[in-house]
């Protein structure tokens, strides 16, 4: 069947398989140039597959993924390739591992992470500054989750530190790069959105405001009338 | 002493959120005295409770004195100018960036839960360290009903001598054993019945032991709005 | 309106995706039984698929795998499901892994695996006689690497402790139990040959597994020789 005898089960091998059995095996992302220079150096090559290869593999991979009914999609994240379940699985998933909700980062430290995301690299005084109030826990405890690495320090007066987000915090965030990063909005658009007030108010105002249980009855019954 | 933080609550321009949104006055035209006076409530309590990181609140306190002052002063006769200046306009540029950063946080936490319903493969799939500082589920209120709250508890408190005093006769530990005691047989207790005819520094000291519950996962605030109270009840934390 | 949206989805996922998912982001090889209780559990089905669905589901995932040229199979190692590459991929995960490989087992550890392997249960005194060296090293460092465990001492002056290899072991080695561990001639010859460690894991395959086209590389070179 196979002519090339002499090198059978190599040959055999399509750059798609291999992209498929890295980015199961690998922990991490794999890059597009890892999976290249793997693909070359086994089949003893000396053209490397481009980029475009890989990429076009990605696609042919995830449309017949998507054709067979499969439960797996490769994604771009953190700037390489992974191997990852789909959304729909997700509850069965869920139950086997017995992890009861999908995870979220407590308001202060999602608030600091965002501020230090979008400006990046950025200072504890830039964050304090946003927040109003001292980011001291927050900004450790991100560090030691891996979503936040020091880079160095300013060369202004007091020499901060500066912060940026490291690649794991791309790959839990599902972003490929820091240009995946959804778009800043302005303050006024925020408060001109229509939807404004129903959907994000609790999200940006505190929670308090329902005091007196009113605005959370008011939402429900708005929830009524929409549907 | 306790290890409540106010940071790992809400922060001052929250409040100053919740204030302005609670009258519905429009965020350019803030209504400074009124404001003023009622962060100023807030933050006399936190104060008189001794919650540690108050003083980013009195920070602020400051700075909306100082802006109603310039407010009161008679305006320079410059007419043309005087539109542009407005002495509440630090603070509410503070104000709308703040709101930018809150809600590209809130987008950035649906992503984090969308990506966390894709698992990848082997140990990376659970990375359990990212899921412990869930805190939020356990106090389903705000810092400030929960101040709310207390005020409103301590104002039918009998009259006592000053709090600081007293206070040295309760302690976090005792009160935190006691409500202990109490969720081991009851499945809720509100904060009225924990403190009923109680004097007031009990009363602020079971209020700080309860935060600090709340903040180690032992306990779980859910707000019961209806009574002016909350309600708390044990946490999920099997290790406790 | 999200709840609808979720129960609607469960009903599109069938055992099979749910199969690939548990199989896929599992640590460890997943039983039938487990797979059958999430599946029942999320779809609040009252009855459990049957233990035949399971394993058609599997033969039919892997008909579907080998028709698209996939990488990927399901295995049944240590009494449950794991899935995992094809042996035609695993030049190029060697090279991807190339760091790791200082990680495979020296010789000493694989001779004694190996003794205990065939004995067990076995004593140290046996693998000592075997080896001519003491081994307590490489027994301390098996157990700790969850290869070997303990199961008791054996009722003989001295009550040595009796050793067994684990299902960990089945796993790293693809075995579905101890059945499948190749004759003792086989064996003694690996045991010989300084490349063992990189040939251990086409060598040791039982052949039940051939099926599954996991030892495909083998087949293709037995059919060179053939012709």
């Amino acid at each position: 069947m196979c002519d090339n005898k002499q090198k059978a089960s190599n040959a055999e091998v399509t750059l798609g398989m291999v992209l498929e059995a890295l980015t199961f095996a690998a922990e991490t992302p794999v890059s597009v140039e890892q999976i290249c220079s793997v693909y070359a150096e086994v089949t003893a090559s000396d053209v490397l597959p481009s980029e475009e290869a890989v990429e076009e593999a990605v696609e042919n991979l995830n449309a017949s993924f998507e054709q067979e009914g499969r439960a797996l999609r490769i994604q771009y994240w953190a700037g390489g390739l992974r191997m990852a379940t789909t959304a729909t699985v997700a509850p069965f998933l869920e139950a086997f591992f017995q992890r009861e909700q999908a995870r979220r980062l407590t308001r202060p430290l999602m608030e600091t992470l965002a501020i230090i995301a979008y400006k990046q690299p950025s200072t504890k005084v830039e964050v304090d500054t946003v927040r109003g109030v001292d980011s001291g826990y927050a900004i450790r405890k991100l560090l030691s989750l891996d979503l936040l690495s020091i880079i160095g320090r300013a060369d202004v007066p007091g020499r901060p530190i500066l912060y940026t987000t490291t690649d794991r915090f791309l790959e839990e965030f599902g972003l490929n790069d820091l240009d995946g990063l959804p778009n800043l909005r302005q303050a006024e658009e925020l408060l001109g959105d229509a939807n404004f007030d129903q959907e994000r108010l609790n999200l940006l105002m505190p929670n308090g405001l329902d005091d007196n249980g009113q605005s959370r009855a008011n939402n429900s019954s708005d929830d009524q009338a929409t549907t | 002493m306790y290890r409540v933080e106010l940071e790992d609550f809400e922060g001052p321009l929250d409040l100053l959120l919740l204030l302005i949104n609670r009258r519905e006055v429009d965020i350019f035209d803030i209504p400074i005295a009124q404001i003023t006076n009622e962060y100023l409530a807030y933050v006399q309590l936190m104060d008189s409770i001794n919650l540690d990181g108050v003083a980013d609140y009195i920070y602020f306190a400051a700075l909306l004195i100082s802006i109603k002052a310039r407010m009161l002063l008679p305006q320079p006769e410059i007419d043309t100018e005087e539109e542009d200046f407005d002495p509440r306009q630090e603070l509410v540029d503070r104000l709308l960036e703040y709101i930018r950063y809150k809600d590209a946080a809130e987008t950035l936490n649906q992503q984090l839960e969308e990506r966390s319903r894709l698992f990848t493969r082997g140990k990376a799939s659970t990375p359990a360290e990212v899921e412990s500082p869930e805190k939020e589920v356990l106090v389903q209120t705000t810092i400030f009903e929960l101040m709310n709250a207390l005020r409103l508890v301590l104002e039918e408190a009998p009259e006592e001598e000053t709090i600081t005093i007293e206070s040295q006769r309760y302690s976090i530990e005792d009160q935190s054993e006691r409500i202990r005691r109490i969720l081991f047989t009851e499945r809720r207790v509100s904060f009225r019945d924990l403190v009923r005819g109680q004097t007031r520094s009990f009363i602020v000291v079971t209020f700080l032991a309860i935060l600090e519950m709340a903040y180690g996962h032992e306990i779980c605030i859910l707000n019961v709005s209806d009574e002016n109270a909350f309600v708390i009840e044990k946490g999920e934390l099997e290790n406790v």
